[in-house]
Formats: C-alpha cells, structure tokens, sequence
C-alpha cells in the first residue's frame, strides 16, 4: 500500500527522533566512561592557567596603574 | 544617438522587473536587519549584498561566467563552505561544559524536535493543498529549527538548492531573533520555582578529556550514521585543532583567517539564490511561518525535557537551560541566563546552559544526517 | 650518456630562445623597479617574478597543468581576482574626504578624459598604419589612463588578454611614476597664485553618511549602467564591511589576509602573460608609449576641471586637486600635498586630494563599464 | 554607411565622457541629499575618537619622550 | 522498520570492513605520534585526521563529490598545494647562514645520496622479486630520503599517486624521528676529536646578497634544470618577498594565513590517500623500511662529505653539520648542535648547520627534478 | 640491448648525483662571485635594526616599570 507523503514524514519523525536520541545517549556513555578512565588513569589533571598568587599580583599592578 | 538607446536599453532602468525590485528591497531589509538591528551582522551583511548584486539586471553576477555564480557552484554546491565553517566553528567552540556535565546531551536531543515537528508541518500544508512542497524541500524546511546556519545551508544545499536563499534567510533571521521567541515561552512552560534553582558549578575538565572528545564523536557518528560525518567530521577536527595544543597555528588560522574568508564568500554565494522567482514566492511565507514554529518546538521540547530531567534526577537542573538545546549559540545560552537571573538575581547559568547549547549543535547534525539519509 | 644529452636538450640553456632571454631581462627590470625604486612593489615584484617563471623554457609552470596557468584560469580568466581586490580596496578606502565634499567627484570625472582620448590615440595609430589595434584591445589600453591597476587588469582579461601583460605592466609602471609625471605638468598648468590657495577645512562625516554611501553607489551603478556593477559593487560591498561597524572581523580579514594572498597569485598570473610573443612586440611599445600621453591628459583634463570648479565656486577650489582625479590612490593625492606646501607652506591639501582621488577610482570604473558595453 | 574605427572610438569617447559625467553627477546629487537629510534627521553625529585631553596628554608624553 | 533497517545498513558498523578498520588504528596511531609525541603535528595530526575522515564507510568524503576528494584534485594532482607550501617555506626560510658559508652546499649535495640509494634499494627489492615497484613508483620513494615533506609529496603526486599516502606518511614520520636515527651514525662515524671542532663565527650577510640570492637560485635552475623550476621557483618567489624589504604585508601573509590553511587542505587531501587498498599493502611496509634506510644514508654520507671537507679545507669544519645535510628543517641542525655540545660544551653548530640544513632543501629539489625528468 | 630496471637506476642514481653535485656547485661559485661583487661595490652594509644607546634606553626603561 502506497504511504502518503504525511505519514512518510511520521516515520521519518519517529525514526530520526529515535536516532537523535540514541545517538547521543551513547555519546553520554561514552563522554562518562572516557571521564570515569582519564580520573583513573591520570593522578590529577592539572590546568591552572594562572595561580591565585599570580592573578592577586596582576590585578593588584592593574589597579595601582589606574590609581596613578 | 544610437549608443545613448544601447546605453538606455542597457541601463538596470529599462531592464528591471518588478520581482527584481522587490527583492532589491528584500535585500535592504536584511542590511536594515544586520547593521541597525545586528541580526546575525556576519551573514545577514553578507547574504543581503550578495542578493543586492544578484538582483541588479543585466550585470549577470550570479549568472555563468559572474563571480558569485563561481562562488555557488564552488562553494556551496559540492558543500565544502558550510563545511569549512563547520571546521571554524569547531575550533572556535569550547566543549567543557558538555564534557563537565554529559547529561546536558539530553536536553540538546530533544530540542532537535523543532525540526521534525516542522518536517511534518510542511508536510501536513501540501496534504491540505496548500503549499507544495516535496519531502526533500520538507527535510530541508525543517533543518531550520535547528538554528544552525552552516547546517541548514548544507541540508538545503544537498537537498533543495532551490529553496537555500528563504532557508538561509530564515535560519539567520530567527537565530537574531531568540531573545524576542523564546523568553515568553519558557515563562509560560515553567514556574517561578523551577526558573529560581541553582546549580551545581561544573568540574574541571581535563586536557585529555577535551582531546578525546572530538575523536569519540568522529567515530561515533562514522559507526552509526555516516551521513551526518562530514559535517560532525569537520567540527570534530576543527575542535581537535583547537584541543590538541601541538597545532596552534592552524587553530588560529581557522578561527580567524580562514572562517571569515569563507563567511564573505559563503554570504555572497547564498545571496545568489536570492532571485525573484525563487524567493518571492507564496513558499517563502510558508518557509517563514515554519521557521518560527520550528523554533518554538524546539525551546518547548527543550524546557519540558529539562523540567523532566530535573525531576528524574539528584542534582538540580534548572530547565531553562533546556531552551539552550536549539543551538544558537551562544545567543540562547545568554537568554538563559538573562531570563534565570530575573527569577534570582544569584542565579548564573550561562555556563550550564553552553552544554545544551553546543549539544543542539550536535543533535542539528545527526538529524540533519537522518534527513540526507532518508529525503534524498 | 644518453642520459646526459637528454639532461642538455632538457636543460634551459639547449632550449632558450631569444625572446625568452629578452623577457628575463624585462622581467629583472621589473623587479629592479619594484625593490630598488619601490615601484609598486606589491604588483611589479609579484608580476616580475611571476614572469621570470614564466619564460622559465621547458618547466610550463605557464601553460595547461602549470600552476600559473591555474591561477591566470581560476582567478584573472574568470575575473575574480580583480573583483576580490576592489573589494580589498573598498575595505581599505576611506570614503570620508569624498563625502565631506561630493562636488570633488566633478574631478574624478574629468581625469577620465586621459582614459577616452587614449583610446582615440590607439585608434588614431591604427588609422595611420603604425599599429594594429583593434577597438576592443584599444579599450583596453585605454583604461591605464584611469591608473587603476585592478579595473585595468579586470577590462584587460575581459577585452584583450592578449595585451593583458603589457596593460598591467604599463599601468602600474606608470602610477609609480606619477611624482615624476604630474608636476611638471602642475606647475605648467596653474599659477603660483592659484597653488597657493588653501581650502575650508573638510567638514565631519556621520557614521550613517559613510554606511549609505555603498549602498547608494550600488544602487546607482545597478540602475544606470550595470556592465560596471561587478566592479564597483565589489568596491561598495568591501566598504559597507568597513564602515557598517558589525562586521569588523571579515573586514579585517578583507584587508589584509584576503588582499594579500589575492594579490600574490594575481601578480603570478599576469606574469604568466609575459611571453615573449605577447610582449616583445611593436604593441608593447605603441601600450607604453599610450599609457604615458594617457596620464599626462588625465592629469591635464583634472587640472582643467579644478580651475573651472574654481572660478565658478563660492568657497575656493585649489585646481592641484584636480590632478589626483587620475586616482593612483593615495600618490597622486600625495603629490597634489607637495605640490602645494611647495607654493605655501601652510597649504595641506592631502585630505583635500583624496576626494578626487578617490573619486578618480569610481569614475575608472564606470568608464570600464562603457568599455565593457560598447567595445564587447 | 560603414563608420571607420576612429569615428567609433570619437562616438565612445563623446558618449563615454558623458556617461562618466551624468553619473557621477547623479551621484553628487545623491550624496547632498543624503547629507541633508542625514542632518536633519540626526541631531548630532557623535564620532569623537579620543578627546582633546586625551589627545594633550599623548602628545606631552611623546614630546617628553623624544627630547630625553 | 523497514527505515531501522536502512540506518542499520547505512551504518558505518555494518559496511565497514577489515581494512578500513585497520586504517582507522593507523591512522589514530598517525594522531598519537603527532599529539602525544610531537611529531611533525601540523602534518600528522592533518593527515591523520583526513585519513579517519576517509575510511568512514558510506560517507563519501573522498569519493568524488567529497570535501576531501575535491582537496585532493584541486591542490594536490595539480601539484598547488606542495608548490604553495614551497612558498611558505621560502618566505620562512633565513638563507643568511648559507650565504655566509656557501661550501656547505656540498654538505646539503652529498646527502642527497640517501635519496638515489633508496630508489636503487627499490629497484633492488624488485629485481629480487621480493617488491613490485615501477622506475617512478622506485622515484618517488628515494625522494623520502630527502626529508622534506612538500617535495616528497610533488614527487608522489607527479609520480606514483597510488603510494602519495604511504610516502607521506613515512616522510613526516621520519623527518619527526630524526633525533633517534642520527646520532648513532653520527658517534659511529665521527671520532670524539672531530666532534670536538669548534667552527669559525659566521659573517654578517648584506642586505643584497640575500636579495640577490633568490634570484640566482631561479636563473640557475631554470638554466640547467627546469624541470625542478616549479619547486625552485616557488621557494625563491617566498624568500625574495621577505628578504626584499618592499612586500612585508606579502611575506607575512604568506608565512602566516596562507601556508596554514594550504597546510591544512594538504594534510586533508594527503589523508584522503590513505585507503586499506593502498595502504595495507606489502609495498608501504617496503616503502617504510626503505625511508629509513634511505634516512640513514642520507645522514651517513652528509657526514662523511664532512669528514673530507674538514681535511681539504683551510679552516676547520665540523663533520656533524654534515648530517643536517638531509633537511628536516631545523630539527637535523639542532640534532648536529646537541652532539656537537655533547662533545664540547662551548660548541655552538647550530646557526653552522643551518647552512647544510637549507642545502638539503636545495638539493632535494633538484634531485626531484632529476626523477621527473627521467622518471616520468 | 635492453637494459635491466636495476642499470636505468645505477645510472640514474650516478647522473642524478652528478647533476646534484654540478648544480651546486655552480651555486657555490655564483653566490661566491656574488659576495666579491658585493663587497666591492658597497662600502659597507649596513644593517642595524636599532643602535645601541636605543637599546640601553629601552632596556632601562622596562627595568624602571618593573621595579615601581
Ligand atoms: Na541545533
Ligand atoms: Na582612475
Ligand atoms: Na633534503
């Protein structure tokens, strides 16, 4: 039997909503595996851009600039 | 006296149509639109002079042999400039927050709803008669409520070269316009109580982390939908560009040189498809209408995802965030945010709202590679 | 053994003729000019160069599967590359001066007069048996009298390609050379006491001013004589990115990396039309000869122009101005400056002279597009 | 009757000339009536740079500079 | 469920085969070496990526229609993109320590014996029946010894594109492993004594002989080998715009925006070759086993030219910048800097190796244009 | 006679490292020549991007600003 062009749109709704929500679901369980083996893997992940100390010192040279 | 009548009968004057005319003035609106009103200035600048000069009669600059005909076929035909840009969009985007909070992937799934909502809409105008439009220029409409311009301009490109000019048009429109579209509708979906809950700062993300991200995804839609790889492909590059810390040279390029270089002639080639009988036609308002409604699902299927997901689970979500699922970024992150911070003035949720937004970014793609798959 | 005679006959010294020997030379001279001169570097150094490896015998980096013949194909052929440097230009152009005082562009027009009366020259030659020209080739020529090396380059690849070196070469030999071609004709021209006036100070422009001016050059080129649409729409669309404050990041990038790698493969391509067959010829020296009375009666029609504007004006008009209608964007402008501090020290005429000057760009433009229409 | 080259290039001239002329005249117009009603329709155009003391104070420290 | 069938069919997990899934391992290992251990990464990470981009099934990327396809045709078949990156090397390129020392030529000659050993290792391979390669194919494998990456990938373009990939890959993974092969042969046949030799400062290099140099190297390969003119030239053209002082914007451009994103589509295209077919094939495990040899060589008689130098001359020459002869710009020269210190601490070879180091520039590209000559 | 693939490659390998080496060398004699020449002809080349008082000036400058 001949589908109308409408109920073609509903499957592919059904079907790609399906998808969207599958694809990315896997996608969280591998975004969530992968965190889970890099915590273990690496002791600590390090990335300070910048130490407070620093920052203190950068903002403090800043402001007394201003002040002049 | 002769050459005067050649210059005459040559003249744009004596040539133009009434259709070139109003799209002349089509044209000037979306300049009005980017530069006064700043709507999405980059593409909307772009595009409306690119239709400018499409539309002067006689000049032949979107015809064969014309510079922007050249720029259509080599760019936007074979796909590379939405590709290229989808590369720079990659290596401009900062994945962290998605990465710190995976979860927010769901938010982004559903607002991807707008699209086939929308598919279906345009589907159900040619069923009542109508509109006509087939189930390719249906898949191609529907793209739009994935406010991803680079995205739609692919879908519309493979799909239904001859609607990429109102697509484009609204796609751009309507992503200027989240402020406006969403912020009633998420106060009508949520309560005081749910816009007031704050969440919980996001950890750190490691090195490795943001590495591994974009090889995942590349693999992951390579194994499960290869019609949606060349779009996620090269946004996963242009992010491993960013990511890896060896190649910051190319990274910067990217970011700056190259993805402004294809914006301009991106923007002129899509300006090309701004022909009267193309664009001024009864589907073009058809094309609008849908747009909006597509993006009206998309944040209300966003919102009632988030309100789920903050009853289902432990830590608080606030379902605002959920409107950010429709990509836009960053715009409908910041109106997350905005409308957040009414509620409580203690309330930031910008950085909450980058992992559904990003997501939407994603989730545009995968159903943009469903639509290729099945509409062509 | 073998292998070493086929070394030899493969070699450039077996297979080197006459005239390439002679382009080699023409083309260190070029090169000569560009570095130690500082002729515009940026063209002569890229142009010699590109016609060193041009007459290269037996490497076909100009012929089919060669990389400049590519570029000539791709961007000179098609007309892109100069339609993407008038962009660059119109990103780079600071319309202000021209706004702040329209009636300058009555100096800009009149400086054509070169281009126009070349073209009778080249034809008046051909009359008298001298040279061969026909009318397209000497439209052509005639353009180096509007000292635009892009429209020059652009009306050259559409009407003679033939001459398309030659005509480049010429043209920006020539626009380096205007501090040593206008004064004399300057100061024989105009009187001290003419010299020495200084005029009213340049009154503000508005944002609003400088954001619709593009808009409105486009428009009329459109409707009056489309054949000069893509060059002066390219023109408008790179100074709408400039002054529409919105787009900053793709002007940017228009100004300088898009320029810049533009402008190399150009000046390779019209390189790549330095053949001995094509250069070496009577023709050369009829362009060369042409292109200078060009500038001379440019200069001279700007100069005439001015003393009239002058007479007939209420505020005063200092007919050096006049001279940097031939554009040469910003020399000749510069010269008319020195020109004048010469007769009074305190006459700063520079901002004065970019109103012509650049005027001097529009009105070469639309003359291409005469050309275009009438001699194609 | 056949016209020779020349005339050709003496009628391109004539009618170029005059195109150049009309259209840049066009555009003259234009540009004072845009001006107009620009000045009129916005108060004030507001395009300060820097301010004069601004401007005063980089020009004393180059000075200070230069003769150090 | 007929549409579940047509995703499942359409997967990558149901259409993937052995090989390509062995092709994604090599190419994840291409992305490990180059992020993890630094090598080479603005090729390797590229390449890498563009070959995981390829061997997702059913995504088409590199079949014709494909972003990655059309790179390939349009930059690499046609020999642009490697001439481009030539370019960029030159404008990046200091040949002021060559100048001052113009012996150590020889240096950057003799190690080009790596190259014309490794083809006749080639051919050995074939006599022996144990190999299959052509007299090209055996050409554009020798040219891996010559450890520079854009001329390894003119060759294999012009040559053998079927092996494009694996040369490739094995020429940029080489030139990373340079400080692993060298100096073992470089303590075998140096004695510490020799080591020890500390050289004379070099001279300051006027403004004219680097202006001039560019210049000389393209009369002379275009006099005597024109066939290596495309590689020559496009290296002289990038190191007379920066040394000559007049085109800065040019030669920064084409330092920065322009060899970025060249490198980018090259690294892409060169990916786009790395099919199982082509790939996992016994000759790429010969090809990697002859650029190692051919790398040993190279950096053995570099030395040994040193050994022979050091006698006949005047003033003493250290035989280790023999070994930066190979290229491998400039990681062989700091390979020759670091023994060097090893040796002696106050022996400072770097700025002495760079002479050999370009050399081996020079020399590869005219030893390329020797393959081509009678290779094709 | 017809040569074996392994001759054309000795031979090859023999022409092509001649031409290297010819090549070169004759590079080596032009850049030298060029250096004679260029002696001669310039007095001196000069080539100094900044002189040393600049240096000094500048150098003390910084030491200034980062011991305010
Ligand atoms: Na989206
Ligand atoms: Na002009
Ligand atoms: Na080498």
């Amino acid at each position: 039997m001949q589908q109308t062009l409408f109920d073609q749109g509903l499957t592919l709704m059904l079907v790609g909503m399906g998808t969207v929500f599958v694809f990315l679901t896997i996608l969280v369980a591998g975004m969530s595996l992968m965190a889970t083996i890099v915590k273990r893997v690496t002791p600590a992940a390090v990335e300070s851009a910048a130490t407070d100390e620093e920052i203190a010192a950068i903002t403090a040279a800043i402001v007394r600039h201003r002040n002049k | 006296m002769e050459m005067i009548e050649q210059i005459w009968t040559g003249s744009g004057l004596y040539q133009i149509t009434g259709g070139q005319l109003g799209m002349l003035v089509v044209c000037l609106t979306l300049l009005y639109l980017g530069i006064v009103k700043k709507f999405e200035p980059l593409l909307l600048v772009t595009i409306g002079f690119g239709g400018l000069l499409s539309n002067i009669p006689g000049a032949g600059i979107a015809e064969p042999g014309g510079l922007l005909f050249l720029a259509y076929e080599v760019g936007i035909k074979s796909g590379a400039f939405p590709l290229i840009i989808f590369m720079g969009v990659g290596a401009l985007t900062d994945f962290g927050p998605l990465l710190a909070n995976p979860r927010t992937l769901f938010l982004g799934a559903a607002a991807q709803f707008g699209i086939f909502a929308t598919l279906l809409g345009a589907l159900a105008l040619t069923e009542l008669g109508w509109m006509d439009f087939t189930l390719r220029e249906a898949a191609a409409i529907g793209i739009i409520g994935g406010a991803d311009g680079p995205t739609a301009i692919y879908v519309a490109g493979q799909l239904a070269p001859n609607l990429l000019g109102a697509i484009a048009v609204a796609a751009y429109s309507y992503m200027a316009l989240v402020p406006l579209i969403q912020p009633p509708i998420m106060k009508a979906l949520t309560t005081e109580k749910e816009r007031r809950i704050e969440m919980v700062q996001l950890r750190e993300v490691s090195a490795v982390e943001r590495i591994m991200f974009p090889l995942m995804l590349l693999l992951l839609v390579g194994l499960l939908l290869p019609t949606a790889a060349p779009l996620l492909g090269m946004l996963a590059f242009g992010n491993l560009m960013r990511e890896c810390g060896v190649v910051e040279r190319l990274s910067n390029t990217t970011q700056n040189a190259l993805i402004n270089i294809v914006t301009i002639f991106l923007g002129l080639a899509v300006g090309s498809k701004l022909s009267a009988d193309q664009f001024l036609v009864l589907d073009t308002l058809g094309i609008l209408v849908l747009g909006m409604v597509a993006f009206g699902i998309g944040t209300a299927s966003g919102l009632l995802m988030g309100k789920l997901m903050n009853r289902l689970s432990t830590s608080p979500i606030n379902p605002l965030i959920g409107a950010a699922g429709v990509s836009a970024v960053p715009m409908a992150a910041r109106v997350a945010n905005k409308v957040g911070l009414e509620a409580n003035p203690h309330n930031f949720l910008l950085m909450h709202a980058m992992g559904p937004n990003v997501a939407g970014v994603i989730g545009s793609a995968v159903a943009a590679g469903i639509m290729i798959m099945f509409a062509s």
